[in-house]
């Protein structure tokens, strides 16, 4: 999974390669990460170096809090990314919208039904991909008008899964 | 001898009482309010006692249930700890005529130093310097003191006769603005202290804060300490304390603790007690006022000199006499407390309150913690911050300071955020560590933020955290319904979802 | 200056050292096992590589691999604290082979001290007095053996050449008894050591092991610090320590001191070491052994001396000479040092192992924790019980005591069981504080189950805090099924019936 | 509630009357009794007197640690005794048994059904009873002839609630 985080104005892209491996700008790095006890402290060990440090997750961003200095980030997954480009765009605000699958999956379930009136941010598929569930939420309100998947069933990238009028 | 005695106070002082009667055989009673009952003080204490509800007035300042408590328990004496009821004449003065020895002065010794205008007076007649202002004692008139202050001198600062912490003290730059900050000074005296009587002062530019440590045994004999620097403070409001003060020689530290002793006996003063002085760049030193009881930073002078303050106090009140002559007490390296405080400084130091869900303590060699607090306690919004005194002692200044540095980076609390990280700026700061520093160092020339900008970054450390945080959230909440789990009976699967969804 | 220094150990001491290092601005090395990565050291070093699996033979013992990470890591200097690798003359030699400096003494000196007959012989003709026995080095026959016990006279003690720890050590009590117990002492020194040799000597009878810390800088300097009370042991284990020793006074503080001196001279000694002595009830002193490394008991002499051994260890391999003269030694006070193991004392001290899930350590004046665990940490079979060192200071032995009594009252570990409650008997033990006990006090002496049939019994107590808790288990599992909520859905229903029996 | 502790052979009588107070002969006592951050470490202040001990429950007995003596002890409540005096006395090994109600109380479930082989210790009645559920367990193996009783059943002290054969 990448990840692109911003940490005072500047952007690191970070690959998650496996459990013990991280990649930036194209270097391979060893990390051990460990939580403390369960608590949100966190011990991370990079390429040997070791390092010890609070860290919260924000309402809107992560804060860490690392040797006595405070640090804001925001990190955002690729698949966000796709979220937000799937639902997060403009929509205009009647008419017709077509909710896609913004990834392939599998429809876990559709919590809609036709001719339901839905509100913006409502739940109206759950898409599991990558291994998560997504949700994928209304971007404006209105009323399902078609559902095109049922759970079970898998869908391909950009495929309409409902339409909402 | 005392066989019990009643510690009327919470939190880190009063365990640090607990401990010292403890370590003298002497059984303790505790006293608690309703949010206290699982206080460190009451867990230690070998009796404790439900005062009522949380807040100070409805509890740790109700004298008169304290007393009740003190004779129903059949304790010898009471020690009061700082704040609450330490400085309350009538306290000391009720514990005397219901029989309980007062761990503390006299509650003339303490009605003496406690205004402000009295003190001044006093110790004047004593020959102790005081900062110039005004002389006289009680009402003066706004019509006295607007002509009085040209005299003293601009800038000057506005004192409340009975007053403490910062309240009722303005700052006056010139003659035009003092009759509108005159009122208002006298309006939050008022309302802070019942009592809108104010005083002048000369102020004192780039002024240090040094105080003596004093102690007094009842028969005459009066020795000090040596001096504590808390020149680092925000708000009036002690953060780190030091001593020795690196400001200081052994001339002026005899020439000042000999004036500290005498300001003591000018009051006939018994048991441990504080003057403070402001000391300028010239070396002259003034006094500023006294403090009748234990002081929170008493442990910096403990580390320096190996004496044990707490003990001392509890044997004078006895009667006995004080352990040590003045030429026994002899200096060794140097100690420094950071008060850690449950506020946020990255976000104006506003309260922090909460649970503590985890905490680790730094240890080792020349550490030393007092604290009232333990993981899976509550900090609550009714007392005081301060959950922590964290005291090193180090060969040097120097030793101290870096040590200090890997001890508050050791020291982690979970639950309540802490003024840790102030403390770890202000310890790579080379105006402290040069010493160079006077009250409003910290105010005024010392940004949390800009001090931030300056320390070694590691952004790219923290995106790595943040990432691998983030990427283990979003692992784990996957993991709940990983597709092969999916074929469990169907209220296992609302389960989840209901667990997934709250 | 050292840069970087590699601390080859884990727990408590490599925490110690780190910390000694992080407070003289040199950046730390760490090493873990599998078992480990949640230590403290691997959490507090500047940097920490994977040595391997848990078993020691597979992580700390392993130099090779622990000299690759300081080749890889590009350390200056490596710490071995002390067990592991810290007495091996070869580590020693092959980290100076490989370009770091070992902060230790030269192999030269670990090998001539680590063979117990040639370290006998070389103190012997520097004029040390060694406990009477077999003056031969090398291998000495049964025969020779049996030939001389006579002269040296029973009781007496056959011990390994290259032991340590009590393994092949046997008490003799007459000739006839020898050749048996001579045959199974070879066994057990052959299978320890490989390396059957033995040697006899006198059993002292009644004897204090008393010990000097040393230290010796490479411009020839040499030092002691005092002793360090060491009787109190169980199965040749230390499980407290004291400075000074109730036994010692100025004259033989000051000759033993200067045999122990001369004793690190006969081997060229170089940096920190203990020189062991038994002390009869006559005060005649003979020289036992040296270790050749810092000891796990190092805090108390820091207590009473103010010096940091290991930062001192640190200065001297620096090259740098010695910051004290012997003369600038001082003693100040008495410390005591309980060692807290994870064992339980009711059960035959038998290891007790397990995540701790809580721990409030005593804090306040005159206290210092060494601990290389925390609340979190899982305790595991792999290494020695020690968790923490629990060390305090006071004017006087009596107020150590006190001191040592409240601190641990205060201490609080759940999720393994320790020896607290041994170290709080042995606290209130009339001897103990007398301070008349030797070497077999502990096994001998001192019955646990008697001396808390003595101790203040509080039955009443325990039976309304069992009862209590009873109580409280039975409401809440009774809460589960309380009536009103049993209108639940099936699916519910079924979740509890699961929880309440599991 | 009344419970039977047994320490050192000492056997103290100690009824619980609320949460706040015990009797213990005949002396009504006040109690403040809590867990410390929710480990097995118990703070009590009992008439203001204040103590904190570990509280262990071992495998037959509790376990008291307070100021570094160990305690065992024996804690045996009524229900419990009468529940022993029900189930635990001697039961001829063969021929009929009947599994009365050791107390009042409400059937919740009788996870056996007629004509069942059940072994010593299982199960076979579930009554509730001073807010507690009590299982009535088989004294000895057999099969159960009659069950008189059927789930949300009041029932009496000594009811015959099934037999054993």
């Amino acid at each position: 999974m990448k990840y692109i985080t911003t940490c005072d104005n500047q952007e690191f892209e970070i690959e998650v390669v496996d459990e013990h491996h991280i990649r930036m700008v194209d270097k391979l790095q060893q990390v051990d990460f460990e939580s403390v006890s369960g608590q949100p402290v966190y011990s991370l060990i990079l390429d040997g170096k070791s390092y010890e440090a609070y860290v919260y997750q924000g309402e809107e961003n992560w804060l860490v809090l690392l040797r006595g200095r405070l640090y804001s980030l925001s990190v955002v997954d690729e698949r966000e990314k796709r979220l937000r480009a799937a639902g997060g765009g403009r929509v205009a605000e009647s008419g017709e919208f077509l909710m896609k699958a913004p990834m392939p999956g599998l429809v876990v379930a559709v919590p809609v039904l036709e001719g339901e009136m839905v509100e913006k941010g409502q739940v109206l598929v759950i898409l599991e991909s990558m291994k998560m569930q997504n949700e994928l939420k209304a971007p404006r309100s209105g009323k399902v008008e078609r559902v095109r998947v049922k759970p079970g069933e898998s869908v391909e990238q950009k495929q309409t899964l409902l339409t909402l009028h | 001898m005392f066989k019990k005695v009643l510690v009327a106070n919470r939190g880190e002082i009063a365990v640090r009482i607990i401990r010292a009667c403890r370590e003298l055989g002497i059984q303790t009673v505790g006293i608690f309010s309703e949010a206290d009952r699982n206080a460190l003080h009451v867990r230690y204490a070998d009796e404790s006692y439900l005062l009522g509800p949380a807040p100070s007035r409805e509890s740790y300042l109700r004298a008169d249930k304290i007393l009740d408590i003190a004779a129903r328990s059949g304790v010898d004496a009471i020690h009061p700890g700082y704040g609450f009821l330490a400085e309350r004449e009538d306290f000391s003065a009720q514990c005397a005529d219901r029989g309980f020895v007062f761990i503390g002065p006299k509650p003339t010794s303490i009605a003496a130093m406690g205004d402000k205008a009295e003190a001044r007076a006093t110790v004047i007649k004593a020959g102790v310097p005081v900062v110039p202002g005004t002389e006289d004692v009680g009402n003066l008139t706004d019509d006295d003191l607007l002509s009085v202050a040209p005299k003293i001198g601009f800038p000057l600062l506005i004192k409340a006769t009975a007053g403490g912490g910062g309240k009722g003290m303005r700052e006056i730059k010139s003659l035009d603005e003092m009759p509108t900050l005159l009122a208002s000074a006298r309006r939050e005296a008022e309302s802070a202290f019942g009592d809108g009587n104010v005083y002048l002062e000369k102020l004192v530019e780039g002024a240090r804060h040094i105080e003596f440590q004093v102690m007094a045994d009842s028969f005459g004999n009066v020795i000090h300490l040596g001096e504590r620097e808390c020149s680092i403070q925000r708000r009036h409001q002690k953060l780190l304390e030091e001593s020795p003060s690196v400001f200081m020689d052994e001339e002026l530290r005899k020439k000042m603790g000999d004036v500290a002793v005498k300001a003591a006996q000018a009051v006939d003063y018994l048991n441990a007690g504080t003057i403070e002085f402001l000391v300028d760049k010239e070396r002259n030193f003034y006094f500023l006022e006294m403090n009748t009881r234990l002081q929170v930073e008493h442990p910096v002078t403990e580390m320096v000199t190996g004496v044990d303050i707490v003990a001392e106090q509890i044997r004078i009140a006895r009667g006995r006499q004080l352990s040590y002559t003045q030429d026994q007490i002899e200096f060794k390296g140097h100690a420094i407390e950071c008060r850690i405080n449950a506020e946020d400084p990255f976000n104006g130091f506003v309260p922090s309150t909460g649970r503590i869900t985890h905490s680790l303590l730094p240890t080792g060699p020349g550490i030393r913690v007092d604290s009232g607090v333990y993981p899976g306690f509550e900090v609550t919004p009714y007392y005081d911050p301060m959950i922590a005194k964290l005291i090193v002692w180090g060969e040097t200044r120097a030793q101290a300071i870096l040590r200090m540095r890997r001890a508050l980076e050791e020291y982690r609390i979970v639950g309540v955020r802490t003024n840790i990280p102030f403390h770890q700026t202000l310890m790579d700061s080379h105006r402290f560590m040069g010493g160079q520093f006077d009250t409003r160092f910290v105010e005024e020339r010392f940004s949390l933020d800009d001090a931030m900008e300056s320390r070694e970054s590691h952004s790219e450390i923290a995106a790595i955290l943040a990432t691998l945080a983030a990427h283990q959230l979003s692992e784990r909440s996957a993991h709940i319904v990983r597709r092969n789990e999916r074929d469990a009976s169907n209220w296992k699967w609302v389960g989840r979802w209901e667990r997934m969804h709250r």
